[in-house]
């Protein structure tokens, strides 16, 4: 399914969208295809679906050690893209935006690696470390394969640039809301809401609300105050993180986290800004 | 195009932190030009950091290698290397931007200790992040870190080194922006830092062509740096690009041997990527999932080549070579013994790498090695080296 | 009279050394006066000790005490201290002289570096003498000692001391004058040392002199440097000795408290007495035994004060003055916090008596010290005080 | 006895003059009075008793730790000038020979030290750090007091700075043979003949050879060549620091030595230059 039916069905149906984030092969590839289910089944709309990275940046301890976990297992970017076509065969048919860093498609290529992916049955490409200003060459290749790029805005991202942003985008805008890196927070930030409204006045690309949620809470919060859904990052990894040894047994209480931030996303008419 | 040499650089970072990498791009185009920063920086330079520094005609390696040489001494800089140029005008641009907090990293912790003298000298907190490793390999450093009143945070991702601290300095720096300037150590991270940390070493080559001229009355024949991300190389090669007779070598960390996992050769062992914020050469396996690097100089420790040196090799204006460990060691030993200075394992590179190709270099040529820091902070490993425990 | 300094100086040897000093002698009137020699000399201390040192205003310690404090940075001298400006000196001189050999002794390690490293410079073989106690304490000195190439001779006898290595270095002399010079490391020993030191160290003062005027247009309300033999002192109080309203401060080592077991105020706590060839101001037992000094810093651990020191501490134009331990770790602590530099244990007595006397100086008052060294060598005992094993 | 008169009676003998030289105190001062008794009433024409001093620049390693012995013991200079005394009183009778280092006379005050010395029953003065350029002083009070400064002489002692010396030399001349600092030698260098030749050509002044001696045909072959006497230095008290615990049991060893130098300096026309 491709990414703006997604947003059609959701929004036929007055709900917002909950996509979770995992790293494939954290901490084995197995695993990963059960929780990935798991959490399709439960009410995930999409899929972030991580490409473990060396060197991932952008990401907090959680998914740092989730790359580490995953590397170690021998996870590559082509068993990854493997693990789509499995999942794909498996019956799993939400869009599926696939993250990586940019060196891994740099190596690859970006012809052949928008390509591929593409075949293997991915809507979109989330690339955290690749702002619209090194984007051009990405976005020719992902065009020709029809694929989305998805762009970050953030409360420090100048006008001008919202300009190019909303110009470029396409699938959806993804909403960075703390001014820092992945990680569960407690609390959200005014300034959020703001950014949301400022975006919304500018395009009508739909705006995922992302970074720090981890509760229905804030994502009942988001949905209510514009955004078109939600993601929720580390908080699926921190859920089976606990439990490294037999992470399977933490699925059911990850099926119960998935269902209520999806389950708060259908709120957003009950809540209001927190 | 701004910020990228070649097919390297550019600015590769997640959204969060594009609006800090143009506030300080425009505050560099905006004070580094002024008289004020100028005259306020030379100042600094001049009498807190002792430049100009020398250039020392070193007669017996000289003899030994067959040829002049000459030893640009950013060791008496104060700090013992290079590294105190680059702080030095960070530091104050950062406090011209109104923040109040530095951030950075080290490997070796020479920066480490360039940056806590800079951000006293100027006036603002600082934070240093170093690697679990390399807080363990380089303690003395750790202890001047200290004891200079930063905040030395130990970095355990990934393998607790280099690379792992720069990654969470940038992940640090995402979340403060508004009151902290991240002291980038060497030329690599996305632009504008390559640029910004190139412009301020490059006193270093203006420095070196006046003296040269004046001591020679003409160019020098060869210019050789050792270097990782490449800022003291960079700022020795700048005015001499240019220079089409003047040779210019890059020097990088043979390790003990050349293969991905013995050595921190990038230019030998690596390809082209992004690391960091920038297009860069870089020590990856064949999926873009990066290489750590291995040599016993820890400021050679970094898999990326800055962008700006990654360019002058790729275009062949720069030729790229290393130096291993043993011979870096035995370059130690001649050096304190023929010219009584003991070089920094870094430095040591550039200066094994002369040693041992004297067939390059002509009797009546002169070759300017960038004798980037002593070797005080290496003291330990040297003799151990030497003499066992 | 020649070598002599009112009451002190003088040339107290046994008949088999007095050749040597009268060779010496002569040999210093003949050469250092030639162009020659001044011109290679003075490009030693340009390109290979990287002078002139600097004069850095310390905006945060003039704060601290009240009054504008200027750095003279013998710390950026090649080898971390003022220790090169002699042993530069006096191997150039050896070399004329056709000595093939440099004996020295050296306590905190500074100087037996620098003698090290003047010896390779110039090509001459080098032997350093070390007290047995001295070479415990000052493990990391000793491997640079070693690492240069030189000859590192413990000096069992006494108690393995300062004293007891200059005494056996003129026993060791005595047996080799033909081939050997000594090289003596402050401004002590019989006549010519004090004076050949003091004037191959008076660079340091008329550099200052010189840059002061640039800063501030007039000489300076006070010179402040630490000492023992007192050649850092003399070296920069030679210039200013005639220039009555310069007021001139000597600080010594008061060790733990002022009782000569605890302690090494020699002006405080001795009397004047003949030791290593020269009438001084000793530490000493009413027989006239000496008594070992005691302070944390190395460097100043000598019971002696030199026949110049001594003789303008006597007639009343330097005042002496000392600070204690706890006092100089502190000076360590707010110098590295505050300016980013972290001084020498010696020269952090300087540091200590201006930041604890600031009642001394008024506040437009000028105030130089002589920033002798810088603290590498004691980074381990600091580090150990104030944080622990 | 007089140094002078010392001398008149050793030359009517045809006998060279044998000084040992002593670290008074060492190991204690029991010790000392016996061992000194020994050496005179096995030969010793004069005696070098040595004041023992804290930095003994001019001695080597023997007679360092003997001083490092001596001053841990708790002897001083005033106990060494009772010392003189006790000799005196116990019926010492041969002319002594007071050194020390100049640190020790200038704490006291040269016009006192030269005096009580002298009451004490002192005949001359070594101090091994005194050239003379530096002696002026010493010299003044020690006419005062009728003692002698005994003065050195080396082979690298100058034309120009000879000529003073011996112009000032009373009691005699300490021929300095090695260039080097006190300590047992194996053999002798030729120089030091020239030495003496040349010395004694310039003064009529009895020359004592010292330093290095420490055999009988060490000291034969000075007494040959114009010496009119030897002093040894750190010999004696290598035999007895053999046995630090019980000195006196190496008496009679040293009895034998001092007997067998003193037999070496009248055998000087038997001898050679060796
Ligand atoms: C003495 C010295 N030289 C060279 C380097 C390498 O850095 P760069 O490549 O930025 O010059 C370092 C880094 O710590 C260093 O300490
Ligand atoms: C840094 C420093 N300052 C001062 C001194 C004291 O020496 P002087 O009294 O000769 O200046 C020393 C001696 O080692 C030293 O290392």
């Amino acid at each position: 399914m491709e990414i703006e039916e997604k947003f059609r069905q959701l929004k036929s149906r007055g709900e917002g969208a909950y996509m979770p984030h995992v790293y494939y092969g954290d901490p084995n590839e197995e695993f990963s295809i059960e929780l990935i289910k798991t959490l399709v089944e439960n009410g995930a709309d999409m899929l972030e679906f991580g490409v473990p990275f060396s060197d991932p940046i952008a990401d907090g301890p959680t998914f740092i050690a989730a790359c580490e976990r995953a590397l170690r297992g021998g996870m590559t970017p082509t068993r990854c893209i493997e693990g789509v076509r499995k999942l794909r065969k498996a019956g799993v048919d939400v869009p599926i935006i696939l993250t990586t860093y940019y060196n891994i498609p740099y190596v690859m290529g970006l012809e052949k690696f928008t390509k591929t992916v593409k075949e293997a049955g991915v809507q979109g490409l989330i690339i955290p470390d690749l702002p619209i200003e090194e984007s051009d060459e990405l976005l020719r290749f992902a065009e020709k394969s029809n694929i989305r790029v998805i762009f970050q805005v953030a409360p420090t991202t100048s006008d001008e640039r919202l300009e190019k942003i909303v110009s470029a985008a396409s699938g959806f805008l993804y909403v960075v809301n703390v001014e820092g890196v992945t990680g569960a927070r407690e609390s959200l930030l005014e300034s959020t809401v703001n950014l949301l409204k400022k975006v919304r006045a500018r395009t009508d690309v739909p705006l995922m609300a992302g970074f720090g949620i981890s509760k229905g809470e804030h994502a009942a919060a988001m949905v209510s105050n514009g955004a078109d859904g939600v993601i929720t990052g580390s908080a699926v990894a921190k859920i089976y993180s606990k439990n490294l040894k037999s992470p399977e047994k933490t699925l059911q209480e990850i099926a119960k986290f998935a269902a209520e931030m999806k389950q708060a996303c259908k709120e957003r008419n009950k809540s209001s800004t927190s | 195009m701004k910020g990228r040499f070649g097919k390297f650089g550019g600015r590769y970072v997640s959204e969060v932190l594009m609006h800090a990498l143009i506030e300080l791009e425009e505050a560099f185009e905006k004070f580094y030009p002024t008289d004020d920063f100028r005259q306020e920086l030379d100042g600094l330079f001049r009498d807190y950091g002792g430049r100009p520094t020398p250039l020392y005609r070193a007669k017996k390696i000289s003899e030994l290698v067959g040829c002049k040489v000459y030893l640009k001494r950013e060791d008496l800089l104060c700090g013992g290397s290079h590294k105190l140029n680059n702080s030095l005008g960070q530091a104050l641009l950062a406090k011209r931007m109104g923040k109040t907090r530095l951030i950075t990293e080290t490997a070796a912790g020479q920066h480490g200790i360039s940056a806590a003298m800079a951000a006293n000298v100027v006036g603002l907190d600082v934070e240093v992040f170093m690697g679990v490793k390399d807080i363990e390999r380089q303690a003395s450093n750790v202890k001047r870190i200290k004891l200079l009143g930063a905040k030395v945070t130990p970095v355990e991702t990934g393998m607790g080194v280099l690379k792992d601290a720069v990654s969470d300095t940038l992940r640090e720096w995402a979340t403060c922006t508004r009151d902290t300037h991240y002291l980038m150590g060497s030329t690599v991270g996305p632009h504008p830092f390559p640029e910004i940390v190139a412009t301020f070493q490059s006193v270093i080559g203006k420095e070196l062509k006046a003296q040269i001229m004046e001591m020679e009355g003409r160019l020098p024949d060869a210019v050789v740096a050792c270097g990782s991300g490449g800022s003291n190389a960079v700022g020795a090669f700048r005015p001499f690009v240019s220079e089409r007779d003047v040779r210019l070598y890059f020097v990088e960390g043979g390790g003990e041997r050349l293969d991905a996992d013995n050595s921190a050769a990038a230019f030998s062992l690596g390809k082209p990527g992004v690391l960091h914020g920038a297009a860069m050469q870089i020590m990856q396996d064949e999926h873009g999932q990066i290489k750590p690097s291995k040599t016993r100089a820890a400021g050679l420790n970094y898999p990326g080549r800055g962008p700006e040196i990654s360019h002058l090799c790729d275009s062949g204006r720069v030729k790229p070579c290393h130096a291993f460990d043993k011979d870096v060691f035995e370059a130690v030993r001649v050096m304190s013994e023929k010219e009584g200075l003991i070089p920094a394992l870094e430095t040591a590179h550039a200066i094994a790498y002369v040693l041992n190709n004297g067939k390059e270099f002509e009797r009546d040529e002169v070759v300017v090695i960038n004798y980037s820091g002593r070797g005080d902070k290496d003291l330990e490993t040297i003799v151990r080296y030497f003499y066992g425990d």
